[in-house]
């Protein structure tokens, strides 16, 4: 297991931990069988995301893509948000070793989770803006780590 | 940083000088390959009956019953692989296992079980044990080998092997053992606890990482893992590690010397470092503290991950581990604390601190100082610890 | 004695003291479990990949398909079983080798052949070689495996590798080589020549004893050996022997380097001593001159025994082998001489001397001194000889 | 392959290497495809065996029991040598590796030899006396090395 400095950076010094008492947009992916859950809350206004905090039970590289997928998305477009894929956050990590890759694939459905959510709360289908339910079941990797 | 503490010896451990300074002359001078005949050879295959000497000393076997392998995974490969090829010719193919083992032993079993035989993997109870009477009542008539571990990786917990050895010997069915973590540990007759076959591993006893040894009672006839030259009297073949068999032999002497009082030190340590993690909320001692390895100690933190944990403790300078050290790069919760009735969120928290005589009384304070707000720490970010 | 001349290079090597360098850290002071997450940890995984990048190097492979062993024997045995398990699943069960094969790969294919493979044994020509064609007319399409070794340990002779991988290349047959002599000694590039399995041993250039590789091509899946925890990839298990594979990387990497040189300078010397060795009554050299080893010279001596020779020849400081060293304690005349043609007295009378790139000129002249009276005295005591 | 200071000394200064153009009893055991042969040459004047010599291919062992049975029977009667076990030459030279002891059974059964030939050219039946035909055969140790 060999992470970044840039990991472990951030494992260290994570970026906007807590949780935001006027999100109007929270998301939750993964479970405690696989052994990471992300909560990210947005709080939004107009079209830009103001604030980001997030709360992680996971490995090292969750909380570090945590922690980076908050700082990417801070002050930008809700549009913008929506186009963060996990493999930018692979990369502004300088990577990730290939069994954590699936922290990446969580951040970035933690965060289309609460813009779900957000929009569910403004009355708004979120299905053809989001996409998928952005729920841990796409990423499989559950599948693979009990096939073990 | 303010201290380095090693608290991960079940994992590996450092080779001591003593052992380094019994290798250092067959790394280089003493050359000679142990199966040639001229002068520089010859010494190297008696260095090498020497150390086979300690082996059997610290165990309570004779020398001919001792078997040089290139660690612990390779004697449980072979004990296990090598009995069920001699017994499934009596057609007997049913193993009796557990839940707990090491990899080397479960993995292997499962290969077995491709290849038709029947494995009965017997559970732990939720302290970490298994009694001899649940043997007993496994045992059938095809009963090739009954494998169970001396003491436990993950949480130190300590088999009733004597009488476990007993009931198969009643039933005149073999017995292995992985020993791995219970040499050096614990006191060990084979004869006494009637084993009929023993795995050990170097690097858990400070001599390199590489070599193991396996033990095979006499009148046991195992099929061979490696095949080739005559080494190991041509049950083992590959020119033989003499300065890592050397290595063995000086620390299994060392290490099984005086070990009652070593037991007792240690265990003290143990104890006080687990009474005070004990302190911190939501927290638990996984396996029972009764019969348990003096050097271990195994946690679980409610919403806390063991990743994580482990990354951040080292970032202040104490090496621990998660589950064991062969499995700790992957996403498996530990299968052992799983066997215990955990939960899985539960079981991917748990924390392995394992000290032995090396540590200090001030490496132990500096554990109890530095776990509990790393705890807390990531407790505050996790959205388990709130709900 | 006037002189020590270590001439048993084929049977081990010294460890040289820039391998002992590299490996010295990986002793004490880096122990960190390479599985295990914690920074010392961490720095023994990686130095294993640099570890593992040399290998590769060395043989024209990616790293991805090097996976460390305990040794040659350990490495033989998993191409040869593992392929075997994988494709008896297929339904094939025959395997073509030689017979002049060292016993890690012959008695692994006796083993085999006890669990109902068929081995089909190609007889080398009088001069120690087997050719492509053989190959070829031997394959059927039932065939599993062909394994046929590099360059023999006993008699040095080179076997035609790349024409033999395109034969199987050809017939989609896996091919094994057993490259334990020729690394270091011989260029080699798996890819060039077709070679999708190939075993080696540090303690024969230079590394300690108990490590060496296993080179799988990508695409080929072999059965495991040694079943337990997840090193190498899963494929190997056991804690690593990181010190020695970091002596086995540093030592393929010195070894490889200016090879051609080395060639040069080694065969000179050997040639020289073949030259004279001959002008002795009644000796022959076995193997054939053009392609060989090196370092290897194996000569015998009409109506003297092999094991006295070398007695004799270590009572003057010469250290030279009969046979392989793994066989040299046992009463076996040698198969690879009789594989030759050799009678059966003549095969129990072979000396191989083998030396290397640390051989001096001296060491030769003292070699080609100190020969004819040793030979000329067991004479005048055999029976043989008079008759 | 251990062998004790007393067999690498007789094997390094053999006594009594050679022939004996007066033997009157000449015995030879072994064969080469097992790798040892011994001949036997002795001088036997009314009941003592006045001489010895001995010329053996094979190994070390061979060689150094050649030597010291020669030693053990020099000067002795007829009867003393008959008596000579396997197990006396092995202890003479402080024991012997396990693989070797055939070399002992050899220096015995070539002096049995060499006493047969001697009986026989008294006239003498030798089968009575000496017991066994004394050659190779009844070592069994070929088959041991063959069937390996
Ligand atoms: C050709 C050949 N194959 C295999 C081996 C076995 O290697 P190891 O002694 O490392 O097991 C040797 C040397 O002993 C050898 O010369
Ligand atoms: C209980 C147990 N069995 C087997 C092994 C495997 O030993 P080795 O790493 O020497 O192959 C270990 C440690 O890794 C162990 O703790």
């Amino acid at each position: 297991m060999l992470y970044s400095e840039k990991v472990l950076e951030h494992f260290a010094n994570p970026k906007n931990v807590g949780e935001l008492e006027d999100a109007n947009g929270v998301g939750e992916v993964g479970n405690a069988k696989c052994g990471d859950i992300m909560r990210m809350y947005l709080s939004i206004d107009g079209d830009v995301i103001k604030d980001v905090k997030f709360k992680t039970f996971g490995c090292g590289a969750a909380i570090a893509t945590s922690s980076i997928a908050t700082e990417m998305i801070i002050g930008k477009t809700v549009e913008d948000a929506l186009k963060l894929t996990n493999r930018a956050v692979v990369e502004a990590l300088d990577g990730l070793p290939p069994s954590k890759i699936h922290c990446s694939v969580l951040a970035e459905q933690a965060i289309k989770a609460a813009l779900s959510d957000y929009y569910k709360r403004q009355g708004i289908d979120p299905a053809p803006i989001v996409g998928g339910a952005g729920g841990c079941d796409d990423c499989g990797e559950c599948d693979v780590c009990n096939a073990h | 940083m303010e201290r380095f503490v090693y608290a991960d010896n079940a994992a590996t451990t450092k080779v001591s000088d003593r052992v380094l300074a019994a290798m250092t002359p067959f790394l280089q001078q003493n050359y000679g390959n142990p199966s040639s005949i001229y002068s520089i050879g010859r010494e190297s295959k008696k260095t090498i009956e020497e150390a086979r000497e300690k082996v059997s000393v610290a165990l309570g076997a004779s020398p001919a019953e001792i078997y040089f392998t290139s660690g612990g995974s390779e004697a449980d490969n072979w004990a296990i692989k090598g009995a069920a090829a001699t017994q499934a010719k009596k057609g007997k193919k049913h193993i009796i296992t557990t839940n707990f083992e090491h990899h080397a032993v479960l993995h292997t079993c499962e290969k077995l079980a491709r290849d038709g035989f029947e494995i009965t993997y017997l559970p732990i109870n939720d302290e970490g044990y298994i009694t001899a009477e649940q043997v007993r009542e496994a045992i059938r008539p095809d009963t090739a080998l009954v494998t169970i571990m001396y003491a436990n990786n993950e949480i130190g917990t300590i088999q009733p092997i004597k009488e476990i050895g007993k009931v198969c010997r009643e039933a005149k069915v073999w017995f292995h053992t992985d020993a791995v973590q219970a040499v050096g540990h614990v006191e060990i007759n084979v004869q006494d606890q009637n084993i009929d076959m023993l795995s050990l591993s170097g690097h858990k006893i400070h001599a390199p990482k590489g070599v193991g040894a396996l033990y095979i009672k006499k009148g046991i006839v195992l099929q061979n893992l490696i095949d080739g030259g005559g080494q190991e009297r041509g049950k083992r073949a590959g020119t033989e590690n003499i300065a890592s068999i050397v290595g063995l032999g000086q620390a299994i002497s060392d290490c099984t010397q005086d070990i009652e009082t070593k037991i007792k030190h240690v265990s003290a340590m143990r104890d006080r470092l687990i009474e005070n993690a004990l302190k911190i909320p939501q927290v638990r001692l996984n396996g029972g503290l009764q019969n348990r390895l003096c050097g271990n100690a195994n946690l679980s933190f409610t919403a806390v991950e063991g990743e994580a944990l482990l990354l951040l403790l080292d970032m202040n300078g104490i090496c621990g581990s998660s589950g064991s050290a062969c499995t700790s790069g992957s996403l498996d919760p530990s299968h052992v604390l799983l066997a215990l009735g955990l939960p899985h969120e539960t079981a991917h928290g748990s924390l392995r601190l394992s000290i032995n005589e090396e540590t200090s009384d001030e490496d132990i304070d500096y554990i109890i100082k530095t776990l509990p707000p790393v705890i807390e720490r990531l407790r505050a970010m996790s959205p388990l610890w709130d709900k």
